[in-house]
């Protein structure tokens, strides 16, 4: 029987057919159809057999050409996907990655769960990472001076300028291959002068440099989130963007993770989460306090002085008392978890670092949450080499520099300094793969290759490392940036071989290369957990963190989980992809507290102009519960000016803060805001911020209650009716349809869902859902089939209850909120609301529990989309591909080469929804049935739960009582298990789990909610 | 064609056509028709013509509409293509009452209607006989076919302006 | 009738062949030999002794020993450059063409193979008659036949009733007592027949009528027809014969259309399958040497798509080939006599629903289905069709 | 035969006579048309070509011209949709309802009212096909043999029932319309020459009066008024089930088929009213149109605007007696979201403003009862943008709530069928009589003052 399991490289002829086939890809863009594959991006051209089809028929129908490989490579086979392992590093952020190739092209990526790592998670940013291989706008040759090169005259002219230069620079982010490194060493031995500047834009260097000074370990050591039982984060959003947030966010997870069952664990770790505006960790958090950010470094000092003053060890330090909400009891709940707790900051100030690790130190968390045995490379930048390097090239000390696949003039704060000082040096190569910021100040562009057009390696820890591979021959004339430094170095630009020489003598321990290459990683990490002894000068933190003034607004810049620093801004997915917190797409904005943007006269749909010194930006504003008070928070990452037509939106942050004393800590005093216009409606996803007391939809508890009772929160309508109380799914007129092959269902656990939007951008990549743009999305017509629904508590009076002035009072987001998110997708309600208006039978019901949406039987009455209780149906307002209007990836022939060719594109005029990715379940199932077996439990992933990292959402079918779905669900039966909307009797296939948070009491909302609805009818 | 002779008496006002019809036909002289402008109540019945059994007609086309409508959606949604529909069963009754209404309704009038215009011979290209132009304006004309009657033409002109008749006209088609 | 008659026969056929097929079949499964052979070997190879691109294979278990084969088919090169005497004859004697190597058999396979031509040079005497009894029951041009009877009996019919009607006509006047000298000629009477036909209201408006039912039905079959190609037959680049190729030398599909068990496409060959064999035969057809310039030109040959499905719908051949074991004839219609590949069948997705309707579902034998053959045999006594098991839903096709 | 209360006005005044009624009401249809009919026609030819220019700018572009989001799915297209349907109910209710209680002072009026109808229904029908995101294949909502298997229709949907329910009632109404213009259209042929006899001729279908085919006649619109009335109360029902089978919370209501009905009343007098009053004056039918008439009309307005009153205030009632906390907070915002003003519009336009009508001499004013039929209309069109957006815009989980805001798409679409409605009225007034004479002249003698004449 013909294996039709993924497949992984096997052996290195292969990989050569490989590289023949998609040298062709370039060809496939004129070709209709390669191998005659229905590519379903024409599906307008098959609108259907309509009136203009009668008119239409008398002409012949188009004559399709189907064009076979002249020479088909071995192990391709037309519509049949491939699997290949590679490693998604970019700028220090890591993931170990399978590509799903279709004829040559790649066309989806998903984790590898051969990843001591990453395990199989993908975050949104490296799901994207996919769309800008594609990117339209990358350039297709090298340049110089902004004009075409053959790269033998680039090599040659760079190759003389080095050689004639005397004070060489290469900069870059943070590299994480060893390779890389292994060729910048090759390149400084042939050019001595050379030397390799490393810079974060988002920087951790302060973090090494007090590791340095406290533990005389100048290195970022792991940090063991599944081992504490109390956590605390300040300004830290370890779980979106820190360091590793794939692997925090799993390692969290696996604390929040209960089970219902007798017996099971019903213990979770405790979350104190301290920050400046609401980042998306603050949102998972059970206890969240707020700080200006210049008292960052007081609130550190006050929390270490509360430590030890319960723990009666250490010296106090001589900082003011500050009184911080949350703050008594997390030193409390800290030093009862001592060994087990962990403290980390995020801040970017060495003082502030040092009191953390006396925190941890004082605590005994070093060996115990925190491994030094392990270090990590995420971050290596250093501010003060940067910093030194950019006076060198400002003096024009500096006689060359190439940049290699970094951005300073745009994401690092010296970048206007950076843009000055490039016109003194003598050469300026930029490795990139478009005419950004900093590559259009350089004179030579040495055009980069994509990842997924590369060879190459990363070692994410020590002990840990994986390979990347090419998926795909080059689509442009471009060169990866090691080959390039090789070649100017004078030796064999041949990286692959340089990758599998460095592997084989260096890291390879008696491991094949082929095995290495199919698994995409090789490990061999150091088990034994290592600490550190402390000894940083913590009174001399103290004086530095109390000597930080400020006044006024203070501007806080962070990094988003979309859009991160702004490498892959021009990607209409991440864009597009609402922020976890604010649902804001296309665009940064000011977040105020409520309070502050009151005292300011601001309302909802302003624009102000914000004022540090002499720069100004204008910003449209965002009112943020959980904001601290007189502080602004604007995303880093936005306001590309050579990005490209997607990037080039929102306000760049970093110049604003340059010359700021505090502008490596990203934030800065003294902020002016002066609103400018107002009655702007922001492209949010989401604009109602509370669920209005709606037990039905969000069903929450806390811990200790659900101790008591595991059905705790859980909220279980009864419907009135002549017999006495009945459960909804008990009354019905009608007999039902049984399931008898399969039925296939989901499980969210909202207490592990961080809300974090990887999901969101699989399943766009999966479902080639369109994007629609800034004015679409502000109009509310965005797309995409599956939402995070993010709600706020509110502080409504309990007495008010459901009345004009409680409902009123219900819109209005607590000053500190709780926050759920609630990831929505199609139900696939067994009794669909949405199937039984459709007049034309475009919505049925499939025998294994699918809510079947037939585009092209749609007519687009949208009659289902507005009786869906969940309001997940999309509706094609306009023809969203081949159209200027949208000129996003599905307007232009590379763009489109991201489309799945197993879902049809949506013509206008039709509805869609998620599909419970029907294509993936029909492939497995047919797998299955060629191999004459049922389907494995996990051999069918949808696009979302396959990538999420926390494994938050778990599909399989209902009917396999082998299945982790069904465990799950006779696990949490009489637990945590509800379906949204009970009472209204839809019976959902996706099932949700109780949200619980570790909180020692219910909260005064809650408490309503749960009074009031005692005596629930239906209708 | 056939040379067919009619004496049309022309009245002005319906009440005295009601008693020109009965004072007529209680002499024996067959009415071939009276033409009103305005239906005139009681004058069928004068005229002795059976009481318009519509209804008839009506109610069988009906109940056809019925039988088709619930066969209709009997067929394709519960025997031809069963499909799953909201979780509801194959073929949810209730469902379906609005589509029997209104295929019913549908039926019986446009059924009755055409089975009227058949009887009355009407149609678009049907070139009537008009006895009395103004018979669709003001005047109410009585049309008496000679052939069917024995009495002599001379006798019922005479008759007819004795009964109140206006006019009194010969009319040959 | 005929129909199961001649399945009754075929089954009783089947049955002897497959009794004749265990006797031979003692040291190898002839079955999977089957396969290998069609897939690998009958390209080159016949199982009678007829020479097609290598000898053919009818008693090489007499001419060499299973060692010697084995070698052979695992590397002929070396064999022959072993100096081996038979195997540098044969070299010699086919012009050099050097055998393609199968390195991955193994004994197992070989023996199937082996086994499978043993039993194939037996089979052909047994399999005759069926062939030739079934032969008859599918040419039935019935439908045609028919029309043709329609037409002609209604011709009579109307024939019948002119006649009937003049004669009629002569009686009456006969009656009226007219002389037989003023009844005008047989011509006349036809005219003023028809005259008066043509007078009769209710014959003009029935024939009204009829045209209106005739002009509708027409209608409503051109619109059926929209976007329906059945009969195209485009002219392709290179003239290739599926009836010389798959009919005649008997190639299985699936040498050539490589995807056709595995994946969604069957996929069309390239150049490079085509040169497998062509390299030795027939080079210098001129049609041939269209793939030889398309080889050195590095374009590739960009044929027709006859049977296009939009692409709303999406059709897995894997699924119907290799799941449902359904032979490709089902679709394509008999394409083994095609000179030029033909789209026989409407593929429309009535057609595809008319099929999921009435084809039993494959499940002998494939674990896939026990359980739901089980819940189906339990409420039913039918066989389990495709729609039972949800083949007439929406998202099986549409996606 | 026929009585008629003493005290009643005489429902035809000025002492007219057969001929009199043939000739006033002929007049219009066979003299050129006038200045101000040409000016009105001309604007509405410009409206339509306006609008219709939208429609085509619509189709083409696709549903995004309008302001639907997400959540608001239907918003303008189904107000209008429903609004139209209700105008169009006034002329068969009219005809069939008043028919049937032989309500002799219809006369007047039904032909008008009929005509509007079929316009109405039509203006509603284009919304129909408007509303649809890929209008070329709304003939897949028909249950026609097709090669899809044959793939059939949902007959559980409202929309299914809608396209039934719809294209029965224009049917019957057409019908219904003709029918009753017969025995006009034999008149008018009667007195017509050359091309326009033929025309006319043809339209009547050799209609000459007997005394057997009047018998024959009357029982058909008798039993036509039977089969209309279920029908013209099962359209808006079925309308209404549109919503009421639905399960969003302000839609999911049982309250609907006799709220809808009782609106569609109330509007399609109103506008029946508005057509009237203007009809009455440019072709000068003071006589035919009498101020009983309006006064008449303007009681079923106050009428059927204290049941939709009524029936506002049961919906809350409902809502809060349910304990269904979704539907309590969808009353709420209504009246109080941030959609309340067009809440306030509905109220006060439809429930408080028909109260002036209590007063006789506001009941007998032709300008005040013209104004209040126009704010009847509109107070119409927010109930249904109510009900529909306001339901719609807040449902079930907050995440999805939004908000509504027309572009220009929305009113263009709206433009057409305001265009459309007027373009085919001022046609039919031209071309065809706006008074049924014949039943006119059945009720002349008995009701008008020169009954006692001959």
């Amino acid at each position: 029987m013909e294996n039709t399991n993924k497949r992984y490289w096997k052996g290195i002829e292969e990989l050569k057919n490989d590289i023949s086939v998609v040298k062709n890809a370039d060809k496939e863009f004129n070709l209709e159809g390669l191998e005659g594959g229905t590519y379903r991006r024409d599906f307008l051209k098959m609108l259907g057999f309509g009136v203009a089809a009668v008119s239409l028929a008398a002409c012949n129908a188009p004559v399709r050409h189907t064009i076979p490989y002249l020479n088909k490579p071995e192990d391709i086979e037309p519509g049949i996907p491939n699997y290949y392992a590679s490693t998604f590093a970019q700028a220090g952020s890591y993931c170990s990655i399978l590509v799903k190739t279709r004829e040559g092209r790649p066309v989806k990526i998903e984790g590898n769960k051969m990843s001591g790592v990453t395990k199989g998670g993908v975050n949104a940013q490296v799901h994207a990472s996919l769309l800008s291989l594609y990117d339209n706008e990358r350039l297709k040759e090298p340049t110089k001076g902004g004009k075409k090169i053959t790269w033998a005259e680039l090599d040659k002219e760079v190759s003389a300028a080095l050689a004639s230069s005397s004070n060489i620079r290469v900069v870059s982010n943070t590299i994480l291959s060893p390779s890389t490194k292994s060729v910048l060493a090759d390149f400084a031995s042939k050019y001595p002068s050379a030397k390799h500047v490393t810079y974060d834009s988002n920087s951790a260097s302060a973090l090494i440099e007090a590791n340095g000074t406290s533990f005389g370990k100048a290195a970022i050591p792991s940090y063991l989130f599944n081992k504490a039982n109390v956590i605390v984060g300040i300004n830290c959003d370890f779980l979106g963007t820190w360091l590793s947030p794939i692997e925090h966010a799993a390692q969290w997870a696996e604390t929040r993770r209960l089970s219902s069952a007798k017996g099971g664990k019903k213990t979770m770790s405790r979350h104190y989460q301290f920050e400046t505006g609401m980042s998306m960790t603050g949102a998972n958090a059970d206890y969240r306090g707020m700080f200006k950010p210049s008292q960052e470094g007081v609130f550190v000092a006050n929390l270490y002085n509360r430590i030890s003053g319960i723990m009666g060890v250490g010296s106090q330090l001589s900082v003011a008392k500050g009184d911080f909400e949350n703050i008594d009891k997390c030193a409390k709940d800290l030093v009862a978890a001592k060994g087990a707790s962990l403290v980390v900051s995020g801040s970017n100030d060495v003082s502030v670092q040092t009191i953390v690790n006396g925190i941890n130190s004082l605590l005994g968390n070093l060996g115990n949450t925190i491994d030094f045995g392990t270090t990590v490379n995420y971050k290596q930048g250093s501010d003060a080499a940067m910093n030194q390097f950019v006076a060198e090239l400002k003096s024009g000390a500096v006689d060359a520099v190439i940049f290699l696949d970094s951005n300073p003039v745009y994401d690092h704060l010296l970048g206007a300094d950076i843009a000055e000082g490039l016109k003194k040096a003598k050469l300026s190569v930029a490795i990139a793969d478009r005419a950004n910021e900093t590559a259009s100040l350089c004179t030579y562009l040495a055009l980069n290759t994509h990842y997924l057009e590369s060879w190459g390696d990363a070692s994410p820890k020590a002990g840990y490392y994986s390979l990347t591979q090419p998926v795909i021959s080059n689509i442009f004339n471009s060169r990866q940036g090691e080959s390039s430094l090789l070649a100017w170095a004078g030796k064999s630009s041949d990286y692959q071989a340089y990758v599998k020489n460095v592997w084989s003598s260096g890291i390879l321990n008696g491991k094949t290369w082929i095995q290495a290459l199919h698994d995409g990683v090789y490990e061999s990490p150091n088990t034994t957990v290592a600490g550190a002894s402390f000894s940083g000068n913590l009174a001399d933190a103290a004086a530095k963190v109390s000597s930080v003034k400020s006044s006024g607004i203070e501007l806080y810049v962070f990094e988003n989980v979309t859009i991160g620093t702004g490498i892959q801004a021009n990607n209409p997915w991440l864009q597009e992809t609402p922020d976890p917190v604010s649902k804001v797409t296309w665009e940064n904005t000011a977040a105020f507290s409520q309070k502050t943007a009151a005292d300011l006269g601001l309302e909802v749909g302003d624009w102000v102009n914000l004022t540090i010194g002499v720069n100004t930006v204008e910003l449209p504003i965002l009112i943020q519960p959980g904001q601290a008070n007189d502080t602004v928070t604007v995303a880093m990452g936005y306001g590309r000016t050579a990005a490209g037509k997607a990037g080039n939106v929102g306000v760049a942050m970093l110049p604003l803060l340059k010359g700021a004393a505090t502008a490596s800590n990203l934030w800065v005093g003294g902020a002016k805001i002066e609103k400018t216009k107002s009655g702007y409606t922001l492209a949010q996803t989401q604009t109602h911020e509370t669920y209005m007391g709606r037990e039905a939809v969000v069903q929450e508890s806390v811990l200790s209650e659900y101790v008591k009772n595991s059905k705790a929160g859980r909220f279980e309508p009864m419907i009135a009716t002549s017999d006495g109380l009945k459960k909804p799914y008990s009354i019905t007129l009608w007999n039902g349809h049984e399931k008898k092959n399969h039925s296939w269902g989901m499980v969210i656990d909202l207490n592990t869902c961080t809300g974090c939007a990887a999901c969101v951008v699989s399943c766009q990549a999966e479902n080639n859902v369109s994007v629609v743009g800034k004015a679409e999305v502000a109009r509310a017509r965005e797309m995409h089939w599956i939402r995070i629904d993010r709600y706020y508590s509110s502080d409504a009076p309990e007495e008010e209850g459901y009345s004009v002035s409680g409902y009123k009072a219900m819109e209005t987001a607590s000053a500190n909120p709780e926050v759920v998110f609630q990831p929505l997708m199609c139900q696939h309600c067994s009794n669909a609301p949405c199937e039984t208006v459709c007049p034309v039978l475009a919505t049925t019901h499939s025998s294994e529990g699918l809510n079947q949406m037939t585009y092209n039987r749609c007519v687009g009455t949208r009659y289902c989309a507005n009786n869906c209780p969940y309001k997940v149906r999309r509706f094609n307002w306009f023809k969203y591909f081949e159209n200027d209007n949208f000129d996003f990836h599905f307007n232009n022939e590379l763009g489109r080469m991201v489309i799945n060719p197993d879902v049809t594109v949506r013509s206008r005029g039709v509805i869609e929804k998620c599909s419970m990715c029907v294509q993936r379940i029909q492939a497995g199932k047919l797998t299955a049935k060629k191999e004459k077996r049922r389907p494995v439990d996990g051999e069918i992933e949808t696009a979302c739960s396959q990538s999420c990292p926390t494994n938050a959402i778990t599909f399989g079918d209902m009917l396999d009582p082998e299945s982790r779905v069904s465990k799950l669900l006779v696990q949490e039966e009489e637990g945590r298990r509800f379906q949204l909307l009970e009472e209204i009797n839809v019976i959902p296939q996706v099932n949700y789990l109780v949200k619980i948070r570790n909180k020692d009491g219910v909260k005064k909302a809650e408490a309503v909610a749960h009074t009031d609805h005692a005596e629930h009818a239906g209708h | 064609m056939t040379d067919k002779k009619y004496i049309v008496g022309i009245f002005n006002d319906e009440d005295v056509v009601m008693d020109a019809v009965q004072k007529i036909r209680s002499k024996g002289i067959k009415i071939h028709e009276v033409f009103c402008p305005y239906p005139v109540h009681g004058l069928d019945h004068a005229l002795g013509y059976e009481r318009p059994r519509m209804g008839v007609p009506a109610f069988l086309f009906g109940i056809t509409g019925t039988c088709l409508a619930f066969l209709l959606t009997f067929w394709t949604l519960g025997i031809d293509w069963p499909m799953n529909i909201g979780g509801k069963n194959f073929f949810p009754f209730p469902t379906n009452i609005p589509i029997v209404f209104e295929l019913t309704v549908l039926l019986a009038a446009f059924g009755m209607s055409f089975t009227f215009f058949f009887m009355e011979g009407l149609g678009p290209s049907v070139k009537p006989i008009i006895f009395d132009i103004r018979s669709t304006d003001d005047k109410f004309a009585m049309a008496i076919d000679l052939n069917k009657n024995t009495v002599s033409d001379s006798e019922i002109k005479a008759f007819l302006s004795e009964v109140g008749a206006k006019e009194v006209n010969v009319k040959e088609v | 009738m005929i129909n199961n008659i001649s399945k009754k026969l075929l089954t009783l056929v089947a049955l002897v062949f497959v009794l004749t097929l265990n006797t031979f079949a003692q040291d190898g499964d002839a079955a999977a030999g089957e396969t290998l052979f069609k897939n690998n070997c009958a390209q080159c190879h016949a199982t009678d002794a007829s020479v097609v691109v290598g000898p053919g294979l009818a008693g090489i278990e007499d001419r060499r020993d299973a060692a010697w084969l084995k070698k052979w088919i695992n590397n002929p090169a070396a064999v022959i450059s072993s100096g081996d005497k038979y195997a540098v004859e044969l070299y010699e004697k086919f012009n050099k063409t050097q055998m393609t190597a199968f390195p991955a058999y193994g004994d197992a396979e070989i023996k199937n193979i082996l086994a499978y031509v043993k039993t194939a040079n037996a089979a052909p005497a047994a399999a005759a008659p069926g062939a030739a009894v079934a032969a008859p029951a599918q040419e039935t041009s019935g439908g045609k036949f028919f029309n043709i009877v329609l037409v002609a009996l209604l011709v009579i019919m109307a024939l019948v009733l002119v006649a009937l009607l003049a004669v009629l006509r002569l009686l009456s006047t006969v009656a009226k007592g007219e002389s037989l000298e003023d009844v005008p000629s047989a011509m006349d009477s036809l005219k003023s027949t028809l005259k008066s036909l043509s007078a009769n209201k209710t014959i003009v408006t029935a024939v009204i009528w009829m045209f209106v039912l005739l002009g509708t039905k027409a209608t409503l079959d051109g619109l059926y027809k929209i976007g329906v190609h059945q009969g195209y037959a485009p002219t392709q680049p290179i003239n290739f014969s599926h009836k010389l190729h798959a009919g005649d030398m008997e190639i299985n599909c699936a040498y050539c259309h490589t995807g056709v068990y595995k994946g969604k496409q069957s996929g069309i060959p390239s150049s490079s399958i085509c040169m497998n064999c062509h390299n030795t035969i027939k080079r210098e057809s001129p049609e041939i040497q269209k793939i030889y310039t398309a080889i050195e030109k590095n374009q590739p040959i960009e044929w027709v798509r006859v049977h296009n499905l939009p692409d709303l719908a999406y059709f897995n051949h894997s699924q119907h080939t290799n799941v449902a074991g359904l032979d490709c004839e089902n679709c394509h219609g008999d394409i083994k006599n095609m000179e030029v590949v033909q789209q026989r069948h409407t593929l429309t997705m009535g057609w595809c629903i008319d099929c999921h309707r009435k084809t039993d579902v494959n499940s002998k034998g494939n674990a896939y289905y026990d359980a739901l053959l089980t819940a189906h045999n339990s409420t039913s006594k039918e066989a389990m069709k495709v729609e039972d098991i949800g083949g007439l839903e929406c998202a099986k096709c549409h996606y | 035969m026929s009585v008629v209360s003493p005290i009643r006005e005489h429902l035809v005044t000025g002492g007219k006579t057969y001929h009199d009624v043939t000739e006033d009401i002929c007049r219009h249809v066979e003299s050129k048309p006038t200045k101000e009919w040409k000016i009105a026609f001309a604007i509405s030819v410009l409206v339509l070509l306006y609008g219709g220019g939208w429609v085509l700018w619509t189709w083409w572009e696709g549903l995004g011209v309008w302001g639907l989001n997400k959540t608001v799915g239907w918003a303008w297209d189904i107000t209008n949709f429903v609004w139209w349907v209700g105008i169009g109910h006034a002329g068969t209710l009219i005809s069939a309802i008043l028919l049937l209680f032989r309500q002799k002072w219809r006369t007047s009026i039904n032909r008008a009212a009929e005509a509007m109808t079929i316009f109405a229904v039509l203006c509603a029908a284009s919304f129909i096909l408007m509303h649809m995101g890929r209008p070329w294949l709304a003939y897949w909502a028909l249950p026609l043999p097709n090669t899809f298997g044959s793939l059939w229709v949902n007959f559980n949907s409202p929309l299914v029932w809608d396209v039934f329910a719809i294209s029965t009632y224009f049917s019957v109404s057409c019908l219904f319309w003709f029918i009753g213009l017969i025995p006009d259209l034999a008149t008018i042929r009667d007195r017509a020459t050359g091309i326009r006899k033929t025309i006319y001729g043809a339209l009547s279908l050799g209609w000459t009066g007997g005394a057997k085919t009047w018998a024959r006649y009357e029982d058909v619109s008798l039993i036509l008024a039977g089969l209309s009335t279920p029908l013209v109360l099962s359209v808006h029902t079925i309308v209404s089930f549109d919503f009421a089978t639905s399960v969003i919370p302000g839609w999911h209501t049982t309250i609907f088929p006799p709220y809808f009905v009782a609106g569609a009343i109330f509007s399609g007098f109103a506008m029946v009213q508005n057509l009237m009053l203007v009809t009455r004056v440019v072709y000068k039918l003071e006589d035919y149109i009498t101020l009983e008439h309006i006064s008449l009309m303007n009681k079923i307005i106050t009428l059927t605007g204290s049941i939709v009153g009524v029936a506002y205030i049961t919906e809350f009632f409902i809502a809060a007696y349910s304990g269904v906390e979704y539907e309590k907070y969808a009353f709420i915002n209504r009246a109080t979201g941030p959609l309340w003003w067009s809440y306030f519009g509905m109220m006060f336009c439809n429930v408080m403003s028909p109260q002036v009508f209590w007063f006789k001499k506001l009941r007998e004013n032709i300008v005040v009862s013209f104004v209040i039929a126009v704010v009847v209309n509109i107070g119409m069109w927010f109930e249904r943008f109510v009900i529909i957006v306001t339901s719609l815009h807040r449902d079930y989980l907050p995440s999805s709530w939004t908000y509504f805001t027309p572009r220009m798409g929305d009113i263009g679409d709206y433009l057409f069928s305001f265009g459309f409605f007027f373009t085919c009225f001022f046609l039919f007034s031209k071309f065809l009589p706006v008074i049924n004479m014949a039943e006119v002249k059945a009720v002349l003698k008995s009701s008008s003052e020169k009954k006692s004449n001959h």
